[in-house]
């Protein structure tokens, strides 16, 4: 049996309460995160702790800096100031793809999907480093290679059926509906075979029903697989009914951290929700 | 898509191929007509044997086009005269190897062969010829090149012969005669390093130099087909070493350069050219006062005044718009010539196949002398290599003019 | 002072280098695409300059504005025929066709004026400067190219910056579909993209053959692949780049040759460049732009 | 069962479908042969064909699937071509075996240019789009330059190698592999037909198992969005350098089938005009298109030759084709009246068919 199947293994969900995550080490330990963009700061002072199991949100107006904080800790950007730890692991002077192999993962705003490959392939790409195949092999397609395909395959359609998207299995990615490229987006990042995941606004462009259902498939992600997920969204709905903890930034800095039912009731957050964007916000509700 | 693609290459390629077989049939005669008028007129008398079929094979396309033009020029006219005595007729046909020393030359051969080619007039260039003359020697085809002047083209086999000078020979007769005239001199050497013609004499006068303790300060001033747009440091290079000669064993084309810039920066040495400059006084544009005093080795002189000369200057004149021909053209005119001698002395025509015309040509040339346009009293020794009389002239007036 | 002289033949050849890189770079700029024609419109130009002054008879400017005139023709007529039906598919296609361009103009030009090299008078009538005894000596198509190339870099910087046409140029660059939404006509401007650029190209091949005398069909092939290389040495698609590239271009050429050994002298050259790519890998005058995440 | 399954899986289908055209053709050309059928002619293309399918497939690996623009796959070509030569021609005593001998030519070529393009990737393969394609161009003037000056040759004391022939001194009986700008002459031709099909046959295999490994799947991604890749953990350097290696290998081996198949092979031959004729056929048979790389290396390979009636007007005709065919398979305004053409055709030949049918049956 492989580590993904294993993941797969349905783990009965106990409580939500992250109590079994204290005492455990976390997956995500951000300190004094900084970046300078030729002598701008974009983002400073950044500190964060995410346990094993933790439904996480990063909220903030536009240009606040989310998004440069998911490159710096996916190592697309090497910060000025402060450490990324990994499940314990500096990824300093990492390269994207090594800290992808400490296990963090990530989804992009703008969807970035492998558009002339088929849905399948994405995930099967999602997983390549879990595919045990040597080059050799893979060239003169010796047993091994069938072997690991196969198994490659259906973990894949396994992967795929979780976020219901079977269907679209031999769909090219770019002709899907953007919905469902949100979706495959997540399922590759989780072929990964990550400790945590990062998703930059998962719900931007969905329907509410869609989004209904992304609630819902962000937890049963979190409760099937023992995973960590940190998210951007901008959709408070989602945000407030999901996350069990929610950093607020603006100017690329922290302003408070807390539950949902502390951030709301936060007078830095809602000023700086009102000062911007009162329209989009739900936070005063 | 790609079924459209794929069908759309397929029927091109059955659109080209019928084109192709279609018009290689009835190409030939229609080009004999339109290039030399003559040619058809004699259509070989009833009963009497079939055209002795010729072919040629050099750069009629790209960059080196010039050269394999002018020698289907000067072939097309020897070609055109015998045919008009009556007599043994000539078949002609020309294919293009766009100068390429591998694929390209063997499939143009093989394309002659496919026709029916007795006997092989080329290739004009030295790669060329080098990729084909191993392919005559399997199929026993005779081959006499007309300017494939490498010393290993000769020793492919003792079927493949030379109507020039080896490179070697001819860097080799320049050191000579400049020990002869100017034995105190300071020489500069400039040449063309991608090129195996010029890399070819630059060898040979090297080492006849050292033999014969020339002066050559400058031996390593090279340029290539790709950087030959700037001769400029080579010629700085001369001046600086204070050379008196500066032998130029390369093609008229880049010459013209090297003698502008050295016009330009006033630096005026004795000039020193080869087979290859000839050509030179008759480039479109070219002041020729520049080329004033240059001493080149040609076997050929398009302003001498013996009949055979002028009358195939007027003759490549009327084909070619005006066009003067140059050593080219007249080693193609003389390599039909010496096939054509050959042929009639051993009784070859369209009826001899390949390998017994090959065997009986080899044997005529051996014993055979030659008169013809490059030269007086031309003979072979057994690999093939010619031997003539090395011709000297120095530009004087915008002519040649025998060197003194 | 010797190393003078030599400095002054790279200029010589870079700046003949920079005149066709300009337009290059120019036409990449702008309509994105690697046009490997460039060097055989140069070719043409060339030739019509020397048909102009050598069998009408007329002076040397006339012959040049003869061949920008017909040059530019032939631009947009290329680009109207084999570049435009494709916009818009990806540029390794508009390549090839570029490619087959090419090949097409090298082989009329062998129909029309033959294989035989035509040796091409310079438009330049002035005696050479000579200096310290004639140990430097400066002819004037030095000084005329370098002053046209800089004359053509300014024009054409303070054209893409300050007329209409060149903003639209300069919009369709950045942003093509941004710019037809504000109305620029897409189609149009990268027509007259490809008109100055050809006119360019006339001017380079008359100054290309004043300098270099030997005018053949394949004349402008290897001039035009080292003024691409200049071009992506000085930062393609950046105007000063071109020039800057052009200049180094010639005086590593020519000093290579002096110095280091003429054989390896191309593989000289192009080493450098390879070097000079991975210290700065978007030229030297490039913008290096990191895509957004 | 399982073949059933096979067949439904439609990369493994085209897979087969290539396969099938490549032995079918070999099959004919064989059966042609043995009747006597062929000219010199066609027996010459035969061997060229196979090389050039296999530097067109192995450039597509390059610029079609991993999407890098190469300009100097000659330059590969060239590397086998001169390094097989001279393999042949050391193992002349050693392996008396003609097809051993060309065999090993063949991986000597192959490896050694697989090695000079890992060295030239490790610097070159951190540049992108135009400016790794100036590079490869670059490698191929370089690469031909060199060798353009190199000689080579055997006497009684071994191998000599020199850049120029002053410091080239063969002993008494020595001879010349590779003669300067002479390039290699004298060679004993070693390449026959069934060797380059048997190469077109190990290209097509290497590439398209690749293609349909999780390699490809990885250097297809890093095509489709290079950052997306990175971010699922695949090192984007290396899978590029393992396109552009395997790609250079490939070439390497054509070239000394290419070497190997005439007596004389000059340096020039590698230029950047052999170079954008690779290019020519990838992009004409489709980027990515292995099958299509096939047939328009053939197609455009013959076609110059086909055209040999035409005299001095075939190369002009050949660059007329050229652009024709270009605007016909990727102009979108050309494609569209092309469908609507052949859809009416169709529903033309349809309606005659229905109305036959109709007859019939009353």
């Amino acid at each position: 049996m492989n580590e993904y199947s294993k993941k797969m293994l349905k783990v009965p969900t106990y409580t939500l309460l992250r109590e079994q995550d204290k005492d455990k080490q976390p997956v995500l330990d951000v300190r004094n995160l900084g970046i300078d963009f030729g002598g701008l700061t974009a983002v400073d002072g950044f500190n964060i702790t995410i346990g094993p199991t933790e439904i996480s949100g990063l909220i903030g107006p536009n240009g606040a800096g989310k998004t440069t904080i998911f490159n710096l800790l996916t190592g697309v950007y090497q910060p000025t100031r402060g450490s990324v730890l990994i499940n314990g692991i500096d990824i300093k002077g990492m390269p994207t793809h090594k800290v992808n192999k400490l296990g963090i993962a990530r989804t992009f705003q703008n969807i970035r999907l492998f558009t002339d490959m088929t849905a399948l392939d994405n995930v099967k790409v999602g997983m390549h480093n879990g595919i045990k195949c040597s080059f050799a092999s893979s060239v003169l397609h010796l047993p091994s290679y069938y072997r690991s395909e196969k198994q490659a395959n259906e973990m894949a359609m396994e992967l795929l059926d979780f976020m219901s998207l079977t269907d679209v299995a031999d769909q090219k990615a770019g002709s899907l509906p953007y919905g469902v490229q949100r979706r495959l987006e997540i399922v590759r990042a989780l072929a990964t075979n990550p400790s945590i995941i990062l998703l930059d606004e998962p719900a931007a462009g969905m329907n509410p029903s869609e989004t209904t259902e992304l609630m819902h498939q962000i937890r049963r992600i979190r409760d099937t697989f023992q995973i960590a997920i940190f998210l951007i969204e901008h959709d408070m709905n989602l945000v407030m009914n999901v996350c069990e903890a929610i950093a607020v930034v603006n100017y690329g800095r922290i302003i408070t951290k807390g539950t949902p039912d502390e951030v709301r009731q936060n007078p830095a957050v809602i000023e700086a929700y009102l000062g911007r964007e009162e329209g989009k916000t739900d936070a005063e509700n | 898509m790609k079924k459209i693609l794929a069908l759309l290459l397929a029927a091109l390629m059955v659109v080209g191929m019928l084109a192709g077989c279609g018009s290689s049939k009835t190409e030939a005669p229609k080009d004999a007509e339109t290039k030399a008028p003559e040619a058809v007129a004699e259509a070989p008398a009833e009963g009497s044997a079939p055209a002795l079929k010729i072919g040629l094979t050099g750069p009629l396309t790209g960059g080196a086009s010039e050269y394999g033009l002018a020698v289907r020029g000067g072939m097309e006219i020897a070609v055109a005269e015998i045919n008009a005595k009556g007599g043994l007729q000539i078949e002609f046909k020309a294919e293009d190897d766009e100068a390429d020393g591998s694929d390209k030359a063997v499939s143009a051969y093989n394309s002659l062969k496919d026709w029916g080619m007795q006997i092989l007039a080329g290739a004009v260039t030295t790669g060329s010829a080098l990729a084909i003359a191993a392919e005559t020697v399997n199929d026993q085809i005779f081959m006499l090149t007309p300017s494939a002047s490498a010393v290993d083209v000769a020793m492919t086999g003792p079927n493949v012969y030379q109507m020039c000078f080896t490179d070697p020979n001819q860097g080799a007769s320049a050191a000579e005669l400049m020990a002869q005239k100017w034995p105190d001199a300071t020489i500069g050497v400039i040449y063309d390093s991608s090129d195996a013609y010029s890399t070819g004499i630059v060898d040979g006068f090297l080492s006849k130099a050292a033999e014969l303790s020339l002066n050559v300060a400058v031996d390593n001033a090279a340029f290539t087909a790709d950087n030959k747009a700037d001769l400029s440091t080579q010629v700085t290079q001369c001046k600086d070493a204070g050379c008196d000669i500066v032998f130029l064993p390369f093609y008229y084309t880049e010459a013209s350069q090297v003698l502008t810039y050295a016009n330009t920066i006033g630096y005026a040495p004795t000039f020193f050219g080869c087979d290859g400059m000839d050509g030179i006084l008759a480039v479109e544009g070219f002041d020729t006062s520049l080329a004033e005093g240059l001493v080149l080795m040609t076997p050929f002189d398009a302003n001498a005044t013996d009949d055979a000369t002028v009358s195939f200057v007027e003759q490549f004149k009327a084909n070619n718009d005006g066009k003067v021909p140059n050593q080219f053209a007249a080693d193609g005119y003389d390599v039909i010539y010496a096939l054509y001698n050959a042929c009639v002395a051993a009784g070859i025509d369209g009826s001899t196949p390949a390998a017994d015309a090959c065997a009986m040509l080899q044997e005529q040339f051996a014993g055979m002398t030659v008169d013809g346009l490059t030269g007086k009293g031309m003979t072979w020794d057994g690999n093939g290599m010619i031997s003539k009389a090395p011709a000297a002239v120095v530009v004087t007036d915008g002519i040649y003019v025998p060197l003194a | 002072m010797r190393i003078f002289q030599y400095l002054i033949n790279g200029i010589s050849i870079g700046s003949v280098y920079a005149i066709i890189a300009l337009g290059y770079t120019m036409v990449y700029g702008i309509a994105k695409m690697l046009n490997f024609a460039h060097g055989d419109i140069i070719m043409v130009g060339a030739y019509i300059s020397f048909c102009v002054t050598n069998y009408l008879g007329l002076p040397a400017w006339a012959s040049v504005l003869a061949a920008m005139a017909v040059c530019t023709v032939l631009g947009i007529l290329i680009e109207g025929l084999a570049y435009k039906p494709l916009r818009g598919t990806p540029s390794l296609a508009v390549l090839i066709t570029a490619i087959g361009v090419s090949y097409f103009l090298q082989n009329a030009a062998q129909l029309i004026w033959t294989s035989s090299p035509k040796n091409f008078t310079s438009v330049v009538t002035m005696k050479p400067i000579s200096l310290f005894d004639g140990q430097i000596v400066i002819t004037g198509e030095v000084l005329l190219t370098v002053g046209v190339s800089i004359l053509v870099m300014v024009g054409l910087t303070l054209f893409t910056s300050k007329t209409r046409t060149g903003k639209a140029m300069r919009a369709v660059s950045e942003d093509r579909a941004a710019a037809q939404l504000m109305g620029i006509n897409v189609n149009r401007t990268i027509s007259t993209t490809f008109a100055i650029g050809s006119a360019l190209a006339a001017v380079a091949g008359v100054l290309l053959c004043s300098t270099v005398p030997t005018l053949m069909p394949t004349t402008g092939s290897m001039p035009g692949i080292r003024a691409f290389t200049a071009a992506v040495f000085g930062g393609i698609g950046s105007i000063p780049g071109a020039m800057l590239g052009g200049i180094l271009l010639g005086i590593i050429e020519t000093f290579s040759k002096a110095y280091l050994s003429t054989q390896f002298s191309d593989a000289i050259v192009f080493s450098v460049l390879i070097i000079i790519l991975l210290v700065k890998p978007a030229g030297l005058l490039g913008k290096q732009v990191q895509e957004k995440v | 069962m399982a073949m059933k399954t096979l067949l439904k899986n439609k990369t493994t289908r085209t897979n087969g479908i290539t396969y099938l055209v490549v032995i079918a053709v070999f099959a004919v050309m064989q059966v042609l042969n043995g009747a006597g059928l062929l000219g010199s002619s066609v027996k010459g293309y035969l061997v060229p064909i196979c090389v050039y399918i296999s530097l067109a497939v192995s450039l597509n690996l390059l610029v079609g699937i991993c999407g890098e623009l190469s300009l100097g796959h000659a330059g590969f070509m060239g590397i086998g071509a001169f390094s097989g030569i001279v393999i042949a021609a050391l193992l002349q005593d050693t392996i008396p075996n003609d097809v051993m001998r060309l065999l090993c030519a063949m991986v000597g070529g192959g490896i050694l240019a697989g090695v000079v393009g890992f060295l030239i990737g490790i610097p070159v393969l951190r540049l992108r789009g135009d400016y790794l394609a100036i590079v490869t161009l670059a490698f191929g003037e370089i690469m031909k330059n060199i060798v353009g000056n190199l000689y080579a040759g055997i006497d009684a004391q071994g191998f000599h190698m020199a850049i120029s022939t002053s410091k080239m001194k063969l002993g008494e009986g020595g001879k010349y592999i590779i003669n300067g700008p002479l390039g290699a002459t004298g060679v004993q031709k070693l390449a026959t037909f069934t060797m380059g099909f048997v190469l077109v046959l190990f290209t097509l295999f290497v590439v398209q198992n690749l293609v349909n490994s999780k390699e490809g799947r990885a250097i297809k991604a890093v095509r489709d969005n290079r950052i997306a890749a990175e971010s699922v953990g695949i090192n984007v350097t290396a899978f590029r350098m393992k396109a552009f290696v395997v790609s250079a290998f490939l070439a390497g081996m054509a070239g000394a089938l290419f070497g190997l198949n005439y007596s004389s092979v000059t340096a020039s031959k590698f230029n950047f005009n052999t170079s954008i004729n690779i290019l020519v056929f990838v992009v004409l048979g489709g980027m990515g298109n292995i099958l299509g790389s096939v047939i328009s290396a053939t197609v455009l390979y013959v076609l110059p030759e086909a055209m040999r009636g035409l005299q001095d007007y075939r190369m002009i005709l050949y660059a007329v084709v050229l652009i024709v065919v270009m605007l016909c398979t990727w102009s979108p305004k050309f494609k569209e009246k092309l469908s609507i053409v052949s859809e009416k055709i169709k529903s033309l030949f349809w309606g005659l068919f229905k109305k036959k049918e109709a007859g019939t049956n009353e």
